[in-house]
């Protein structure tokens, strides 16, 4: 089943989904935080462009609406106030020493291939041209899950937490063509709740913890 | 007929309304000396309407309101019942607790006005998950209580709380996700079944049709929710943050959270098994869950011997006694459902009740650390034998409703799994030794210089033993139906 | 009728415990208490007397328990008579409570729970014996050790005392929890809970040895059989002496009668092997139970060690009995069960009575240490001459009731020779000789005991203020001592009375015992044996009587003259120059040394020190070889299991991916 | 009627032949060593004297000190009722068996122990220590030997053990070999004789029975001595009418009872002789080698249990 079967959309579908993929991965190596906030940008982009094509295609009007949440909150609202809390935290400059980059990245592809694997039973049950995305989707959430447990900057682990949640917001936009709409409105409140609060806890840390290093907090533990 | 909707369900909406509507007033007037008082009443009210909703299902069996949107039947009314009960329990420990903790200047108005807010809005998020028929709003429920109680465990800004506060949001944040992640896959499968999109997250609907459903797809899905629930009850690969959370935030917050929230995470995960059982034929699903129990159970037990802080080592004990029923309903059978289902209340009113004594010690010795708790009796009796008896019943020591479900599950797993008994008896005796090692010492002994008595409030945690007594003793037919009404749906049939 | 009569009993003693809360005054809400536990007594006493006496058996159905199961109650001849034994004891024991409690300087705070949980105690032996299925036995049995683990814990200044209660509860907790596992195994093939339907179960032989196995751990560990023994010498020391005399002479019976109840009632056909684990777990108990008592000097621990020895003989006779079972000469195998049972009430009756006598002793002396102690037998008579015939008891010599259940099991093994594989009579004849040994090592225990505490000189000033104790405590020390002299000296009426049991267990009774009059005691035949109780003692008061009189003229002319005793010229010696506790027993710790793990420290004289220093001490090798390094184990493999909670949240996330990845790889 | 009066008569007669026994046994002992000892008799005259003599009693020594004395010799003489000596089928043969006997002799040892230690001086604690632990290393070699025989006899009753090896054909057991030669040595542990304990020394420190009895005096100290020669007496006719029982009363005829007499009186001499032969072969052995002793009678009467289980069962 070559790509030329599908028609247009479902073409511009898959690209789009690709190209969320490999923001992923961006994100995975970028070293300096600002292209790391400006990268997650682009992926909720991608994410409100892959809604709007699917809301047209398939005449869900209600996921115009959640592609307008997307963009508001992934690609204006949370960014900005990244970006002001780094500008005001001074830590623009701050190079974080991620482990081995080529391990972490080889790690990613290894992911990819496994969220392939784990996913084929599903794919011949679905009708959709867009079944594959469902791995796509799936491989962009354990992704966001090693690029918080590969970093230790506490900004870095939020990006990683909101690019897991582009990733659940992509399964069910590709997978399912949307959720029920009382269901979508719940996942943006409780998402636009989430960045309010990681404000206020950056703000706790910075003055309790004096950085923002995640692996200063290890007082409560039972190995002494 | 419309006020006929609305009265007929009156009792279900105010439940629901209630909290919601104290989390809005609270979110002002919470600082004022009389915010506890406040939250007391909302919690009476709520209790009240619960009440009220449990006697209507009593009667005329199971509520299903007309936009098929809320849906209380026999396995989660005695829940909500429980729900409100120890919360309305827990608020007449707060109100004093908090106030105190007020006058010492830990908390200011602020911090008081966003605990209060935030404690009826846990309750109402938990309510919400425990009476939602759509699957989607039951996963938006259990992430609002997350955030709910996130600000209230670093309530005291000290580094720990902070600590605490973080690990909590960051783990449950990405635990749920992949929830989400495996309710979507379960809407995927609905989706090819069923003409309408609308209903396919209907859990009613999905139970109507669960043996259509994809096997492969199911199996899938339950992973994900296994580990993304899993992660809120706390079983153990991913349990790291419960003893944090449990410990740092304030002493009701941590009874409120180990006593229901864990039972909530637990009903959502037995929700989806019962939709998968019948799909997938075989009890892989019972046999994952017996997987983690058992291995939540044994660690847990151990760890009990390494603890230093009181609160740490309950919210140990609870992650023991969550794998003990996830273990239980893994087992599956009408005996072990049975005794799981009642371990799960006897359980959440013994832990809260300990941990409102536990918060009275801490404040009659002005610490958490075990080493430092000494001669509790003689300082202040009702704390002392409080705490005493209180670990005595969470230790499964027969007079107490405890054992009755530990005796249940024992027998129910002889009769299925007879070489796994021996694994419980050694968890059982390891967690018991380790309660007991910490708790004596701080009960008996001399109380040391310029320890006095504080104003301590102690008749929730009286009338939680004596119902547990009273379950240990005799289960009453009221409760008994339900729970065997509830077994029939999850395993298929009942006890009685 | 009587089943209602010992529920009576059991709510007696509920009001027992209920009742010190409302009243102020401590010392009428004490008596009231204990005056309550004493109706209980004899009501409970009554019924079991009654239950044993009518060879049928009662049962009723309560509505409290589980929803299907409601809690159903029986009394049986062999419930009967261990309800008579418990009710008789604790009975004569709150004749000694009330003086003893208010006179002990507590605070009235913790008095008032010592007898709540005295009451709670108490009520919780009757329900385990008038329980008949496993839930309603499994709620009581803990609510015994719940309640005791309180009274033990009930001094709780030491840490030391709280300890012991620790180990106790754990202890008595798992032994709960295997019980709990060997009444499921019964009823996964009986398909249901109450004793009926076990009764009826059919088990293949593979699961019969395994319910028996946990059974004999589960009950064992509560009876204090030897490698399981360790809680008893640390738990009964340190309760009041009243309620050490109720677990080590009640407690440990209502373990025994659970093992009975299990292994005749509900496990039905019983195997040889069974009679050998049990012969081999009693000698063990007895010879190392008698042993380790030699070895202490703190008098109520003392008391503890030997209530493992009369456990040990008490199994000894159980395994004989299962033996002859086992073969199917059900006579014999009869004759087995009621030297156990005569040995369980005799025991009861002795152990209650020194711990009694110790608690006298040690109130009025304010000591615990044998070292201590010393002719107390002028200062306090009455409690002398009881903890005398206590002494003599247990030491099973003729007159008193420890010879004629010793003798009874002696008799038991003799008839050994009906077996017919040669190894196992041989294996019974050695028994016979290690039951020999531990009597005389308890005599000589005992003449250890008496000697040091009651005769010689007052080794410190303490014992020269110790007077006679109150009424109540000399009257029950009394009642006791009686009870032990008359079952001594009737043993055939007796035995008589609990013909019933073996005959409902059995199906046979001892149909020997009642061809002669009351005045021979002949289990087997006449020809076989034979012990004239009476006739025993009547001809030694004859004997004594006559030489009393031949000699009477020589006493009127010839006063009796006082004069310092003899010393060797050195001058007058004192109370130190005496034997103490540790130099008597030295020879036996010299020829026995393997036995116990000893460290003896000899510090000579020097100019740091004023004196030369002499210390010993006994540990048990139960304790070191098993427990600690259980104790150690667990505390490794918590270690390891800690360094999952390491603090860094990178790794907490890092664990739930790798589970999330090895789950996924699974099910795929 | 007459059996009971026969029986007393047997108890009697038995009781006034115990000072004889021990006189005749120091006299061979003096014959063999060339000296011109004490005439037999001679504790007969002790007896009568230490009856005259004024009693002392030690200060501190209680109420249980005056009536020890008595107690033990009731018991032992009510022991001495119930072994057939010249006659089976006696009454009084049916109060008690031989482990009610090992019984009564343990109740005499327990009380004069606690004697011993009443008077609260360092001798008594010694010797009753000491009597105490023999007695308990002594007591499972015993009752392993009746454990043997009994098996044979199928009973411990005295009476029908010495009827039954009568009216049985004679047959060698090497089981009663072994439990034999067991019984001897127990027997000499038991009364205190050479090899375990010198009864002639005052040395304190190596005295055993006598530093019981130092601070008794008088008659108590005469009833103390009767006793302990009536024990000795009795393990002598409990040794020979089990092993060698011919010549016994078997009805209560004149010449039956005649014969059992004479036969009783040469069988005593025969027993005495061998004692008074041990004793001055052997020397009294240091109190930690006693277990040794001790443990090979233990050995010789397991070997005697373990001979018959295996050869003589058929």
């Amino acid at each position: 089943m070559d790509i030329t079967v599908f028609t247009l959309a479902e073409q511009l579908i898959l690209t789009l989904a690709a190209l969320m993929l490999f923001t992923s991965f961006l994100l995975l190596a970028q070293t300096r935080l600002l292209t790391l906030i400006h990268i997650f940008a682009l992926q909720g982009a991608l994410l409100c462009a892959t809604t709007l094509v699917i809301a047209f295609t398939y005449g869900r009007h209600h996921l115009l609406i959640s592609a307008a949440l997307t963009l508001g909150l992934k690609v204006f609202f949370i960014p900005i106030q990244l970006q002001k809390l780094v500008t005001s935290l001074d830590i623009k400059r701050e190079v974080e020493v991620v482990g081995n980059p080529t391990l972490i990245m080889l790690g990613g592809a290894a992911l990819v291939l496994f969220s392939y694997y784990a996913v084929l039973p599903i794919r011949e049950l679905s009708m959709l041209a867009t079944r594959n995305t469902i791995a796509i989707s799936l491989a962009i959430i354990l992704l966001g899950m090693l690029l918080i447990i590969s970093r230790r900057k506490a900004i870095v682990q939020v990006v990683g937490f909101m690019c897991m949640e582009n990733g659940l917001m992509f399964a069910a936009v590709a997978a399912t063509q949307g959720m029920p709409m009382v269901v979508e409105m719940g996942v943006a409140l409780d998402v636009l709740v989430a960045a309010i609060l990681f404000g206020i806890f950056f703000f706790q840390i910075r003055t309790e913890f004096g950085s923002l290093d995640v692996d200063k907090l290890n007082r409560l533990k039972e190995v002494d | 007929m419309q006020n006929s909707i609305f009265s007929t369900y009156s009792a279900l909406y105010l439940t629901l309304l209630l909290p919601l509507a104290g989390a809005a007033i609270l979110a002002f007037c919470g600082h004022l000396r009389l915010g506890g008082k406040l939250n007391l009443l909302i919690c009476i009210a709520t209790f009240i309407a619960s009440f009220k909703l449990a006697v209507e299902v009593f009667y005329s069996g199971s509520i299903i309101t007309p936009s098929n949107f809320f849906y209380v039947d026999a396995f989660n009314v005695y829940l909500v019942l429980l729900n409100s009960f120890v919360g309305m329990t827990t608020a007449v420990f707060s109100g004093p607790y908090m106030a105190h903790e007020q006058e010492i200047g830990r908390v200011k108005n602020a911090g008081m006005r966003l605990y209060h807010s935030m404690y009826q809005g846990f309750l109402f998020t938990m309510l919400l998950a425990l009476m939602t028929n759509n699957l989607g709003i039951l996963w938006v429920a259990v992430e609002g209580a997350t955030l709910a109680t996130v600000l209230l465990v670093s309530l005291y800004r000290t580094p720990e709380s902070i600590e605490a506060g973080w690990k909590y949001f960051l783990i449950c944040g990405v635990g749920i996700a992949q929830a989400l992640f495996g309710t979507t896959l379960i809407y995927f499968a609905a989706v090819q079944i069923m003409p309408d999109s609308g209903q396919a997250l209907m859990w009613s609907v999905l139970y109507a049709h669960a043996a259509e459903l994809e096997p492969t797809v199911l199996l899938l899905a339950f992973v994900f929710l296994i580990v993304g629930y899993g992660t809120k009850i706390g079983l153990v690969p991913l349990h790291n943050w419960l003893p944090d959370a449990h410990s740092e935030g304030p002493t009701p917050m941590s009874a409120i959270l180990s006593g229901l929230l864990l039972n909530i995470a637990l009903y959502a995960v037995v929700r989806f098994k019962m939709l998968i059982d019948p799909a997938l034929g075989t009890n892989i699903a019972g046999h994952i869950m017996m997987g983690f129990g058992l291995l939540s159970f044994l660690v847990a037990g151990l760890l009990l011997h390494r603890q230093r802080d009181i609160k740490r080592m309950f919210s140990y004990s609870s992650i023991e006694h969550m794998g003990l029923i996830t273990f239980a309903f893994g087992i599956g059978g009408s005996l072990a459902t049975f005794g799981a289902l009642l371990h799960m209340i006897v359980h959440s009113l013994t832990k809260s009740a300990i941990f409102v004594t536990v918060g009275h010690a801490a404040q009659v010795c002005k610490t958490q650390s075990i080493d430092q708790i000494r001669g509790l009796i003689k300082t202040q009796p009702e704390v002392g034998w409080g705490l005493l008896i209180g670990t005595v019943a969470i230790a499964g020591l027969p007079p107490f409703g405890v054992f009755t479900s530990e005796f249940l599950l024992f027998s129910a797993t002889i009769k299925s799994y007879p070489w796994l008994v021996i694994t419980l008896l050694a968890g059982l005796s390891i967690a018991f030794a380790g309660l007991f090692r910490h708790v004596q010492p701080m009960v008996f002994g001399d109380c040391p210089k310029g320890q006095i008595r504080i104003k301590a409030n102690m008749w929730p945690v009286a009338l939680h033993l004596c119902i547990i007594l009273w379950l240990g003793i005799a289960v009453p037919d009221v409760l008994a139906g339900w729970i065997d009404q509830a077994t029939i749906m999850i395993s298929g049939k009942g006890v009685l | 009728m009587y089943l209602h009569l010992a529920h009576l009993g059991v709510i007696l003693a509920l009001l027992a415990a209920v009742v010190p809360l409302p009243i102020r005054r401590i010392n009428t809400s004490v008596r009231l208490a204990f005056a309550l536990l004493g109706l209980s007594g004899v009501a409970c006493a009554f019924a079991g007397g009654m239950g044993m006496l009518s060879n049928s058996s009662m049962s009723a159905v309560l509505p409290i328990g589980l929803p299907w199961l409601h809690s159903h109650q029986h009394l049986d001849p062999l419930g009967g008579f261990f309800l008579l034994l418990v009710g008789g004891v604790s009975g004569i024991v709150s004749l000694y409570g009330p003086n003893y409690v208010i006179s002990s300087d507590v605070d009235s705070a913790s008095t008032r729970v010592l007898a709540i949980f005295t009451g709670l105690f108490i009520a919780g032996m009757y329900l385990v014996i008038l329980a008949a299925d496993a839930f309603s036995f499994m709620v009581a049995w803990e609510l015994m050790s719940v309640a005791s683990y309180f009274l033990v814990a009930h001094d709780h200044s030491q840490a030391k005392n709280t300890r012991a209660a620790f180990i106790y509860l754990l202890m008595a907790q798992a032994g709960g929890l295997l019980i709990l596992l060997s009444f499921g195994v019964l009823a996964g093939f009986g398909d249901g809970f109450t004793f009926s339907a076990m009764q009826n179960a059919s088990l293949p032989p593979y699961w019969e040895h395994i319910a028996f196995g946990l059974a004999f751990i589960g009950f064992g560990m509560k009876a204090g059989i030897v490698p399981l023994h360790v809680w008893l010498p640390q738990a009964h020391p340190v309760a009041p002496s009243h309620i050490s005399a109720l677990m080590s002479g009640v407690m440990l019976k209502v373990a025994v009668y659970g093992f009975i109840r299990f292994c005749y009632d509900l496990l039905g056909t019983i195997h040889w092997q069974w009679g050998v684990i049990v012969l081999l777990a009693g000698c063990a108990s007895a010879l190392l139970g008698v042993l380790y008592a030699l070895m202490q000097h703190d008098l109520k621990r003392l008391l503890a060690y030997h209530s493992v020895e009369n456990i040990g003989i008490i199994y000894m006779g159980l395994g004989l009995s299962f033996l002859f079972a086992s073969n199917n000469v059900p006579t014999l195998a009869a004759l087995g069960l009621i030297a156990a049972l005569y040995h369980c009430m005799n025991h009861a009756l002795f152990k209650s009575l020194l711990f009694l006598g110790a608690g006298a002793v040690i109130q009025q002396s304010g000591r615990h240490d044998l070292n201590h102690m010393g002719g107390l037998l002028r200062l306090m008579p009455i409690t002398g001459v009881c903890f005398l015939v206590g002494c003599i008891s247990i030491s099973a010599l003729p007159p008193f009731n420890g010879f004629v259940s010793e003798w009874l099991t002696f008799q038991t093994a003799l008839q050994g020779t009906a077996l017919e594989s040669g190894v196992i009579k041989s294996m019974i004849a050695v028994a016979a000789a290690a039951l020999a040994l531990t009597g005389a090592l308890a005599a000589a225990c005992f003449v250890k005991v008496f000697g040091i505490a009651f005769l010689g000189q007052a080794r410190t000033e303490d014992m020269l203020r110790a007077h006679e104790v109150s009424a109540g405590m000399k009257g029950s020390q009394v009642l006791l001592a009686l009870s032990c002299l008359l079952l001594g000296v009737f043993p055939t009426a007796a035995i008589n009375s609990m013909e019933a049991i073996p005959a409902v267990l059995l199906g046979t009774g001892l149909k020997s015992t009642q061809t002669n009059t009351w005045l021979w005691l002949t289990p087997v035949s006449g020809q076989a044996a034979s012990y004239g109780a009476p006739m025993v003692l009547s001809g030694i008061c004859i004997a004594w009587l006559g030489a009393y009189v031949f000699l009477h003229p020589r006493r009127r002319k010839t006063p009796v003259r006082f004069s310092p005793a003899w010393d060797c010229g050195f001058g007058p010696l004192e109370a130190r120059t005496q034997y103490t506790a540790s130099s008597f027993s030295q020879p036996i710790r010299r020829i026995f040394r393997p036995v116990w793990p000893i460290d003896e420290k000899v510090t000579p004289p020097s100019a740091a020190t004023n004196g030369g220093r002499y210390s010993i001490h006994i540990g048990d090798w139960a304790w070191d070889r098993l427990y600690l390094p259980l104790g150690q184990l667990i505390q490794r493999s918590a270690r390891i299991v800690a360094r999952l909670q390491g603090g860094n949240i990178r790794t907490y996330l890092a664990y739930s991916f790798f589970t999330l990845i090895v789950m996924l790889w699974i099910v795929t | 009627m007459n059996a009971w009066i026969l029986a007393l008569i047997q108890t009697a007669l038995l009781m006034l032949l115990a000072p004889l026994l021990s006189g005749w046994v120091k006299w061979i002992k003096c014959k063999m060593q060339c000296r011109r000892g004490p005439a037999p008799w001679q504790p007969y005259r002790d007896l009568a004297k230490l009856m005259r003599k004024e009693v002392v009693l030690a200060e501190h020594a209680s109420p249980l000190f005056r009536a020890t004395p008595y107690l033990v010799f009731s018991v032992t003489a009510l022991a001495s009722s119930v072994v057939p000596a010249f006659a089976v089928g006696l009454p009084t043969a049916a109060i008690a068996d031989v482990i009610v006997m090992v019984g009564f002799f343990a109740l005499g040892r327990f009380f004069l122990s606690l004697a011993g230690m009443d008077i609260g001086t360092a001798f008594g604690g010694m010797g009753a220590s000491r009597e105490v632990t023999i007695s308990s290393l002594a007591e499972p070699a015993m009752l392993l030997s009746i454990f043997t025989l009994s098996m044979t006899f199928a009973s411990t009753n005295l009476d029908t053990m010495v009827h039954f090896s009568l009216t049985q054909p004679f047959q060698i057991h090497p089981s009663f070999i072994f439990s034999g030669l067991s019984l001897l040595l127990v027997a000499t542990a038991e009364c205190g004789r050479i090899p375990i304990d010198n009864p002639a020394t005052h040395l304190e420190l190596t005295m055993v029975h006598e530093a019981m009895i130092l601070e008794y005096s008088g008659r108590h100290l005469a009833l103390l001595e009767w006793a302990s020669m009536l024990k000795m007496l009795i393990f002598g006719v409990l040794i020979t009418n089990l092993f060698i029982p011919w010549g016994i009363a078997l009805n209560p005829g004149v010449v039956p009872l005649a014969i059992g007499t004479l036969s009783m009186l040469i069988k005593l001499m025969f027993i005495g002789t061998v004692l008074a032969v041990s004793e001055s072969v052997l020397a009294k052995m240091r109190l930690f080698r006693a277990p040794e002793f001790l443990s090979l009678a233990f050995i010789l009467s397991l070997l005697g249990m373990l001979s018959h289980v295996v050869l003589e069962v058929y």
